[in-house]
């Protein structure tokens, strides 16, 4: 029962987290783009909204499926909680559901029948293909730690210092995974404003909730592995400075840079990879 | 912008598979500098080549010993205490079999491809799942290939 | 040199002349030409796996080349037929 | 002792130059496939690299090498045949579909295909019955193959088709009622090894079968 | 006088080296000629050379069978040549008409 | 070097001769993903895709034909029965054999459709996939002539790496890749996705992202730097 409840506070912290952070991204990208933007709280109400719309849905959708694909995309980011915050397991784990994340991204456009959606999905499939060399991520921590398990890495670091000093480059080639996620990135390619809202344009009312809700926490999830793996043991206060740290530079980031064409992008997190590879390699040797 | 250019030329499906043939013929080129050699500890080795045939063996070159049904002959698995039969499947021989090495001395290919043998051992029985895996990529690939010829290659006219 | 030897590098080399010449060779551009060559490197690896003593999949090697060629005999006159342009 | 312990010298010998060779002709093939431009040459020169693929696996040189062989090159022939399949369609669909604009008067009265193709089938499939497994298969479906190539009856209609698939799939599971056999009941090791390589005989046979009939539409249209 | 022993020419003539001679020859025959039917007849000498090595190998079941697969693969390829030749000889008449 | 550092520790061990399936928290996750979404498609029906039509008004509705809904569902499984099996397999050339499987029902999946793009994509992709055996089996090939063992626990109690292991798993690294299309080869699977028939496609997305996590484990457990 006590896991039950460490377990459901974990999540509901993700969720409520990764919303205002969010909402913080917006702000700070609207404040330097000189536009007032939307409160802090936008995207938290914004989600909590959907959930009292009424729900339709598309005559052309993939019935069963169109459904599913949506509240599994939810039922996932739950258990990255699970492996993440609540049981520390193994990071391996964690990159099996981002990857099962890439999947039922790209099908919830599909599955809709919409010409946007199907896009959409043929853009995530392009950009699937970045991301996978930065699992390259996992192997150079493994071979630093010499361990996939994340609460092994955390006490690794209590003793040998951060990753962050050690294994930098792997560090950025992380944060271009992170920037990725982000919306408005140079790299979210997947929900470009030329594709309406890319694979989220076909859903209404629970569905829409249902995505929302697994963005915030996956965007949450993601810094928090980010800080966890790079920075070692941190309080609650160095997780709260570090995501809002991570969530103002990202928003700079995607402030000032307009969205890349699709190969571009891809090419562009491919030669990020590539050099962040190389780079851990030549520097693991050298020292 | 003729890094711009280069990208999108890489998202043209004609050239993948040549792109991908050029790297792994790098790849490949590299095994010359790397020192290799064979591990002579493997798991199901067998005899010199032509070793059996020249003793004038009946069943060579697959002859690993053990009678019909009685005897298990020798076999070298990864995991013994996994098959509990093991060594009776080489031991085997069909009656049919039995009659083709009394005849003659140069069948021993016929008669340990016919049931029982060493490679229906392996295939059958210690690596069963793998041809399970072997025969399902061929039922796969014939599917495939006879659904295509029946609905669009085959059936020209019609359309 | 006793006679595995013989069999392996005569193998060998058929297998790598074969290969060359199915790649470079006088007239390859010629699909039925290059399917001939084929059998070059096939024959060779036939010796390969004599050589090994491998006899049962020497025997289904036989039978499977041949059933190779053809299907990409079938593949060339068929597309020969459709004046398809590569 | 019919069977050494370790792998025997000369087979350790012959390793290096056999992992050469596989490795020359694999860049040969993989050089040659980059530098085609014609997407049929490409497909053939793949035969090359899986040759190259076979010798590589073939130095190791002991029984489970064999026993890996064995069924890749069947898996190797499925998939050239399935990606040939595919090329066809789609130049069918480039090209309008205009493949049989000649009338081909195809007659060729060889001696060869009147008695020859009787007696060779005949041969290759009580061979093939005899040796059964994957070898059986190949060479009773060659044999197959031939005597329905080489037959001058025509227009076998699709339902033939499906039965020959169907027999496949059942052949198919009764090789895996085999397998389960060896591992929940092994003192009935016989009637699995039996259910297996009839299995497999029937299922690979069958399949070689209908390459003949897809190749007859072609080379004996009447 | 042992060199001489070992040197005698004729110690040479056996089944395999025959064997790998003619296969030689019929791969130099298949590379070299132009004509794809030579090349047929040059491919047959491969295969004649390969089931001799067999024979010397003293499997003869796999001998037997190479040399039933032989003629198979023999007259698929003179088929498909044949059928090759027509189709061609029928495109450039086509041609020829349109041409006039 | 214990496989329980890379995916939490063994729960149990399925043996069957000698391919030995383990099961490890990190394994059984990936098998149930990949059964969960292919118990989905087996269930679901397919979208329906609609496209302006071209000098008018009207919409065009492309659907799939029940034909080849049927033969493309039932690749379909079988594609997400040969991930799932991918996922928990404990011997080398079991999992190349998954790989290479995986790789022909892929191009399977959309042989069926008739738009000549995505026909053009899918021989590519066979091409690259029918090249891609070589790595995949040389590869493995070559582990087992270096160390006498295809089984995965056996090969994770091995004590160092040799050089000629590095260069099998480099091998077998671009095999996957090649099999299962990642960068820069993506190209040739992306074009496929344009098809409609979402469940479908929806496997060859998820084989090759499983495939190359799982890959990331084997070449963990092959090569041991330290």
């Amino acid at each position: 029962m006590n896991l039950m409840a460490t377990i459901l506070l974990n999540v509901l912290i993700a969720f409520l987290l990764g919303s205002i952070l969010f909402g913080l991204q917006r702000k700070i990208m609207a404040r330097i783009q000189m536009r007032p933007g939307p409160p802090i709280i936008q995207h938290l109400l914004h989600t909590l909204k959907f959930f009292v719309k009424e729900s339709s849905f598309p005559r052309t959708a993939a019935m069963p499926f169109y459904v599913a694909i949506a509240s599994m995309l939810c039922a996932i980011w739950v258990s990255a909680v699970i492996v993440g915050p609540v049981a520390q397991g193994s990071l391996l784990l964690f990159f099996g559901i981002y990857a099962l994340h890439k999947i039922v991204e790209h099908n919830a456009g599909s599955s809709s029948g919409s010409p946007y959606g199907k896009l959409s999905c043929v853009r995530a499939v392009f950009s699937a293909a970045a991301e996978v060399p930065l699992f390259a991520v996992l192997i150079i921590i493994y071979l630093q730690t010499n361990t996939m398990v994340i609460s092994d890495i955390i006490s690794y670091q209590a003793a040998n210092g951060p990753l962050l000093f050690t294994i930098p480059l792997a560090a950025v080639m992380f944060f271009v995974l992170i920037l990725s996620k982000a919306p408005y990135s140079p790299f979210a390619i997947t929900k470009g404003k030329d594709i309406i809202s890319g694979y989220e344009t076909e859903h209404f009312g629970v569905l829409r909730g249902y995505l929302m809700i697994s963005e915030s926490i996956a965007w949450y999830m993601l810094l928090w592995v980010f800080l966890t793996v790079f920075f070692g043991p941190l309080g609650v206060m160095g997780y709260l400075v570090g995501m809002l740290a991570l969530s103002v530079l990202t928003a700079f980031i995607n402030a000032t840079t307009p969205i890349l064409n699709p190969n571009h992008s891809i090419m562009v997190q491919v030669t990020f990879a590539f050099i962040g590879i190389f780079g851990s390699i030549l520097l693991m040797l050298a020292f | 912008m003729s890094i711009g250019r280069l990208w999108n030329q890489l998202a043209n499906p004609k050239r993948i598979p040549r792109l991908f043939s050029v790297v792994l013929g790098l790849i490949l080129l590299v095994g010359f500098l790397v020192p290799m050699g064979l591990n002579d500890h493997q798991i199901y080795p067998r005899p010199a080549p032509q070793e059996q045939i020249d003793q004038k063996n009946p069943l060579a070159p697959y002859d690993r010993g053990g009678s019909p049904l009685t005897e298990p002959g020798i076999v070298k698995a990864q995991y013994p205490q996994n098959a509990e039969e093991l060594g009776m499947i080489t031991g085997y021989l069909s009656p049919i079999a039995i009659g083709v090495k009394n005849t003659t001395l140069y069948y021993g290919t016929s008669i340990y491809s016919s049931p029982g043998g060493l490679i229906d051992e392996i295939l059958y029985y210690t690596r069963g799942f793998d041809t399970i895996l072997e025969s399902t990529i061929l039922m796969m690939a014939f599917v495939l290939a006879s659904w295509v010829a029946l609905n669009f290659t085959m059936r020209r006219k019609e359309e | 040199m006793f006679d595995p030897q013989i069999w392996f590098y005569t193998g060998c080399a058929l297998v790598v002349i074969g290969s060359i010449a199915t790649v470079t060779g006088p007239g390859v551009k010629d699909p039925i030409v290059r399917i001939l060559n084929t059998e070059i490197p096939a024959v060779g690896l036939s010796l390969i796996f004599l050589t090994y003593n491998h006899t049962i999949a020497l025997l289904t090697y036989i039978a499977a080349t041949t059933i190779i060629t053809l299907i990409l005999l079938r593949a060339v006159v068929r597309l020969e037929e459709m004046g398809a342009e590569l | 002792m019919i069977v050494p312990t370790v792998v025997p010298e000369f087979t350790v010998s012959i390793f290096i130059p056999a992992l050469y060779v596989g490795l020359i002709t694999g860049f040969i093939g993989l050089l040659g496939i980059s530098f085609q431009k014609n997407d049929l040459s490409a497909l053939i020169l793949t035969d090359i690299v899986g040759v190259a693929m076979l010798v590589i696996v073939a130095a190791v040189g002991t029984d489970l090498a064999e026993a890996l062989i064995l069924p890749g090159l069947v898996v190797e022939l499925a998939e050239i045949m399935a990606i040939s399949e595919i090329l066809m369609s789609r130049e069918m669909r480039k090209t309008g579909n205009n493949a049989s604009i000649f009338p081909l008067p195809f007659a060729m009265d060889m001696e060869i295909f009147s008695t020859a193709p009787n007696f060779l089938a005949l041969i290759l499939i009580a061979y093939g019955v005899f040796l059964t497994g994957f070898t059986g298969g190949a060479v009773a479906g060659g044999g197959i193959l031939f005597y329905v190539i080489a037959r001058r009856s025509r227009g076998l209609p699709i339902k033939v088709w499906e039965g020959i698939a169907g027999i496949s799939g059942v052949a198919w599971c009764i090789w895996l009622a085999g397998f389960l056999i060896f591992f929940i009941a092994p003192e009935l090791w016989l009637l699995g090894l039996f259910m297996s390589s009839c299995g497999i005989l029937i299922k690979v046979a069958s399949k070689m079968g209908l390459i003949g009939i897809m190749a007859r539409e072609d080379l004996k249209r009447e | 006088m042992y060199l001489v022993k070992i040197m005698n020419p004729l110690d040479f003539i056996n089944l395999t080296n025959i064997s790998a001679l003619v296969m030689f020859i019929g791969a130099a025959g298949i590379i070299l000629l132009s004509k794809p039917l030579d090349k047929v007849i040059m491919f047959a000498l491969l295969q004649g050379g390969f089931i001799g090595t067999v024979v010397a190998a003293k499997y003869l079941d796999v001998a037997m069978a190479a040399a039933v697969f032989d003629p198979i693969a023999t007259v698929v390829f003179l088929m498909a040549i044949i059928k090759l030749n027509e189709i061609r000889g029928q495109k450039k008449a086509q041609e020829g008409e349109e041409l006039v | 070097m214990d496989i329980s550092t890379l995916g939490g520790q063994i729960l149990g061990q399925i043996p069957l001769g000698d391919i030995v399936l383990y099961l490890t928290p990190f394994n059984l996750f990936m098998f149930a993903g990949a059964l969960i979404f292919t118990a989905l498609i087996a269930m679901s029906r397919t979208e329906t895709q609609i496209e302006a039509e071209f000098g008018s008004l009207k919409d065009n509705e492309v659907k799939v034909g029940l034909e080849e809904f049927k033969i493309r569902r039932f690749l379909a499984i079988v594609c997400g029965l040969a991930t799932a099996g991918a996922m928990i397999t404990g011997d080398l050339f079991n999992f190349t054999l998954f790989v290479a499987l995986i790789g022909i029902v892929n191009i399977g999946i959309v042989s069926a459709v008739k738009q000549i793009d995505v026909l053009n994509a899918a021989f590519q992709y066979g091409l690259i996939a029918m090249i891609a055996s070589l790595p995949l089996f040389g590869g493995a090939a070559l582990v087992l002539a270096s160390t006498g063992t295809l089984s995965l626990l056996q090969l994770s109690t091995l004590a160092s790496t040799t050089p000629m292991m590095y260069f099998a798993s480099l091998l077998l690294l671009m095999g996957i890749a090649g099999e299962t299309g990642v960068a820069p080869f993506y190209a040739t699977k992306a074009e496929m996705f344009r098809t409609p028939g979402s469940p479908f496609i929806l496997i060859i997305h998820l084989s090759s992202l499983l495939v190359i996590v799982r890959a990331i484990e084997i070449l963990l457990i092959i090569n041991k730097p330290f």
